[in-house]
């Protein structure tokens, strides 16, 4: 029915009382998430959003009352790699960081700790990963799915919003959209989730979206290849035939990045997944 | 964010690095002064973030005094991509038997250190082509137990370096990756570590990068964070916390989030259109750091249009409409602004930009990027 | 037939060149041990003990060339814990540290890289793993044991030595003795010993011996009560009655440690375990 | 290995932990100096490394400068366990709140560095009982990823401290961690951290402990390693790294291995036996160790008889042979020596000895023991 989350995952917030954190809890609420509680230490003790949701100073004491098993992250970005560290020591199973930009050596501590635990981290700068009519453990926008059997993936957020959006306009429903994050380093990587989409029975085809920087589309292709025997259908944003005219102006300071002309899509091609050239062309690819 | 190399040699000067004797110099008679206390021969090394120093004549060795500032005013009259050379390093030259390679950079995808040691010298990490023709040894590092001597052993057998250096360059390891740890950096490099007629380890070139997301607790490094180097947007991206590029066109973007900018320049340049400007105002952004967004393209004389294209999580709309509208109301240029408004909020954020004169809304990228490409086009007719 | 080390075991030696390593390196060669090679940083591509024994200069190496899978470590304490990291580095499955006397936090690294990986570290300040007739990974004296049926545990090296001797004296032979090290943080402990033993089918009867300082002996009884069926004859050495009289005289800057009278000998009682109130006592024991 | 306090303190005041202002004395009249200028009330506190210093009257709070150089005197005459009182520390007297504890101290059995806050100010980790009736929290720490936030605010939490406090706390923690791993020390304790009136955090008292094995790499301690405070036999075990203990009993002991030393004296007290000494060469001795172990035993009046009891593994008893007949050949006194030598070469090690007239040699420890009590029953007799 759903990957990383089902109707059954108890979810808690870390830096509940924050401005973004308690926004987003309210929409959580609104969207029938199954919210257990949240952390803000030093307000433990405290309720939040009118009495519904429990204060806790820490992740131990949220965990232990409350039972939650995923976590969603909205502390800012100088403690967030000390949070997901807190969740990983307690035995939250799916972590999501919904902050970005967190220094690269914290999340480098993140990976080696993670590699030594049952945890699976989704993100940094994730949007979080949204079960339609079941939860939204994250930022997505409330009512732009509905349930169906097609799995996206992505690693921008917004590209997220946009080829949900999309397919709902084309009345195509979701399984489970994942938002894995743009950072540079992040934790579950496309292999993991096309893996757990293809042990998903309620996911029928999977939607894989794209973009430049790093190689994670191109040991997509591979494992695509090797192991996923349902239909992928990608679509690699910033990788149109023209993009290498705009490498001379990129700038020093941004983070845009360019890749060698069509190496991702080629990859995915050459794996038998069908590219989309424009994200609109989708809908007819996934309906045909 | 790269440092200037006179920055980087003084980090690793004080990590206890050897390096050759340098100090910086800002005209022509200081150059000769500080020659002249060193000891010829001297390197002059113009410093500068651009590539092609080198082949534009910016190093140079010098052996007499009598050539020296000749030489120093040439380079100071060098100007590389748009960029005077405002600083020249005088160095010690030197001269070495053997050259390698020694850096610690992250590898982003395997998400650890590695430590590499290569006989290119010379070469960098970031020209991978550097290393053609050299034998390169990397060892991931695990960040968690740090640098291990045995690491380091395994890359000096590899090469077949003499035991006699492997003290020394262990020493210079460690000391490499602890300014790593220490710097927040995302690479150190030795390019080129040398070994002397004496058989000492000497740096005599280096390259430090340090990680922009880290920098708010790189307080010893603020300073070099050199701003002078930037144009108005730029700094103005810098203290508002957004991303700022700059392309030679006519249509200035604020997407908010990477994947939405990459969507947009696509949809662009299928239409044979480059933007002016885009700017990335990220998740979750202020209305502060919307306006001065907004403010940036509306006064830059490049930009004839204007393309907004926002699909909030994080970033709620309303809060978005309000950035928006005190830019709007400051008494800039008035220029056609083309807005997708939508998530988080759309409803709110739409009622509060409805009545502007001069927005118009449009529900796809699409459709978006579409009509803002035709009005240019027809204002070019 | 033995634990941790068997006839199939390929043993190398790190520090070969080193005094006490090319000294035991002769001996085990002597006791028939399988031998594979060494490392000597520098060294590498030479050969030792008459030509016997290649020299590499990195474990990495030497596993390559002669896939060795026990390592038996001889290097100076300041280098130990290197040397074990590039051994478990190099997935050596059984780690030796002869070497003592190692910084108590060079061990915590070590015991925390353990976890993450699946070598055994024997050790430190071991004499080693000794099965007779087929390999003296370690320093035990040549010809001081037979080929028979009781597994031998301890902390201290030389008890070691003096109950095997006395085994054989009264000939009663052992499947393996392993010292499990008397330094303050060890890798291997009873119980994994213990449970090793219990599953090992030449091994009929364990003799384990245990000193002052700590609590492992008390998680041995524990260990031993809940999981152990084979009958186990224990030796504490140090907690006689009349060692409380010793208490005021101990050194500030020596090793010695006191227990509380009786606390392990009686958390092996409870646990029915035999204990020896000499260490001459213990063939009895096994033969009743 | 332990420091003296004003040795910690200066380690923790260069780590920027906040502790009252204190200076060292050897004096009464340097005393009332330091004290004008710290400024009363102060306290004074013996420095010493034995127990029962404060019931001793080794701890006085001084309130005016009319009594502060006869109670400094009174503390100089102190002599706790046969050690005279040398230095006081002179320290600036507080007035606090509330009193915590906190730590880092080396779990061995779980191998692992523990956090650990507790309300008994004052307690010590050396003295679990000191920590009755008081609520502790204890956090294991990965030491290869360090101390983390969280864990701090797990305690802090626990144990319901103000949040007004966390910050400084937590300050705190991760200095004495830095310091706990800069220096392997086994131990940082501040006992007590008190919370003063203006709600700031200082350090009270403090307490370090070095791992021993790890000395050799702190060269800045080596200094702290007061030598002057132990007798020759320590010295030398030190110097030739061996374990030596006194006893108040007249047979010395020579072993190599702590299992050995433990077996040997257990035999002896079965007897009703006390030892004089008890020296572990440890595993792989060398000749001049073992040669000066026994020189020790032959020089100490109050050995009568000397047992070694060697069973050679990585102790060779060749090498242990040269070593004692070196001793023996140096015309120290002679005594009865009961020797055990077996295993690694102890054939050739029993050939060496063998013509020397003060060795008697035995095949097990049992009988090797019995036959010097025996030995010494029959001379009191």
């Amino acid at each position: 029915m759903s990957i990383l989350i089902s109707a059954e995952s108890r979810i808690m917030v870390q830096g509940i009382t924050g401005r973004r954190g308690h926004f987003h809890a309210s929409q959580m609420l609104k969207s029938g998430s199954q919210i257990v509680g949240g952390t803000s230490p030093g307000k433990g003790g405290d309720w939040s959003h009118e009495g519904r949701l429990p204060i806790f100073d820490t992740v131990r004491d949220c965990v232990d009352a409350t039972s939650a098993d995923v976590s969603v992250i909205f502390v800012p970005p100088h403690s967030t790699a000390d949070a997901i560290l807190e969740s990983i020591d307690c035995g939250v199973k799916t972590i999501i960081s919904i902050t970005g930009s967190i220094p690269l050596q914290d999340m480098m501590v993140v990976k080696s700790a993670l590699k030594n635990s049952d945890s699976i981290l989704v993100g940094p700068n994730s949007p979080g990963v949204l079960v339609p009519g079941i939860a939204n453990a994250g930022i997505f926008p409330n009512d732009i799915a509905f349930q169906g059997n097609v799995g996206v993936v992505s690693r921008s957020g917004t590209l997220c919003y946009e080829i949900v959006d999309t397919l709902k306009r084309e009345g195509i429903g979701v399984s489970t959209v994942v938002g894995i994050g743009d950072d540079p380093i992040i934790g579950i990587d496309y292999p993991t989730c096309l893996e757990l989409f293809e042990a998903d029975p309620h996911t029928d085809q999977i939607v894989l979206i794209g973009g430049p920087g790093g190689d994670s589309e191109i040991k997509a292709a591979t494992y695509i290849m090797e192991n996923v025997t349902k239909p992928v259908i990608a679509y690699v944003v910033g990788e149109s035939l023209a993009t290498s005219i705009l490498r001379p102006f990129f700038s020093r300071s941004g983070s845009l990045s360019l890749d060698s002309l069509g190496k991702k899509t080629g990859a995915l091609i050459d794996a038998s997944v069908r590219v989309a050239g424009k994200l609109s062309d989708i809908p007819a690819i996934i309906k045909s | 964010m790269k440092l200037q190399e006179y920055q980087a040699k003084s980090i690793l000067k004080k990590a206890g690095i050897p390096l050759p004797a340098s100090t910086l110099a800002t005209n022509a008679v200081q150059v000769k002064r500080i020659a002249a206390e060193i000891g010829y021969p001297v390197v002059l090394k113009a410093q500068t973030f651009e590539p092609g120093r080198g082949k534009a004549g910016g190093v140079r060795i010098i052996q007499t005094e009598s050539e020296i500032e000749n030489i120093s005013n040439e380079i100071f009259k060098l100007v590389l991509n748009q960029h005077p050379v405002q600083f020249i390093l005088v160095e010690k030259a030197f001269t070495f038997s053997k050259e390698y390679y020694l850096a610690i950079f992250s590898d982003l995808d395997a998400g650890t250190p590695v430590l590499r040691l290569s006989e290119a010298g010379g070469a960098t990490y970031l020209e991978p082509d550097s290393f053609k023709n050299a034998r390169v040894v990397d060892r991931p590092i695990n960040i968690n137990l740090g640098l291990q001597d045995y690491q380091i052993r395994g890359l000096v057998t590899t090469l077949g370096i003499d035991p006699s250096l492997w003290k020394q360059l262990q020493l210079i390891a460690h000391k490499i990756y602890d300014v790593y740890r220490h710097y927040d950096a995302t690479l150190v490099e030795i390019n080129s570590l040398v070994v002397t007629q004496q058989n000492q380890l000497f740096a005599l070139d280096t390259r430090i990068s340090i990680d922009n997301q880290s920098l708010f607790r790189q307080e010893s490094l603020s300073d070099s964070l050199d701003q002078s180097y930037f144009g108005w947007e730029e700094r103005q991206a810098l203290k508002y916390d957004v991303d700022y590029h700059s392309f030679p066109g006519e249509i200035g973007c604020m997407v908010n989030g990477l994947g939405l900018a990459y969507l947009t320049i696509d949809q662009l340049i299928s239409l044979n259109t480059l933007p002016a400007a885009m700017i990335d105002i990220h998740g979750g952004a202020t209305s502060t750091s919307i306006s001065s967004s907004l403010e940036m393209l509306l006064l830059n004389p490049r930009v004839k249009a204007i393309i907004i294209n926002i699909f909030g999580g994080m970033t709620r709309c309303d809060e978005t409409a309000d950035g928006l509208l005190q830019a709007l109301d400051k008494g800039f240029p008035k220029k056609p602004i083309f807005i997708r408004l939508e998530g988080t909020n759309d409803d709110s954020g739409l009622d509060l930009l409805h009545k502007n004169e001069n927005l118009s809304f449009f529900g796809t990228t699409e459709a978006l990027v579409n009509a803002a490409v035709g009005w240019l086009r027809e204002e070019e007719e």
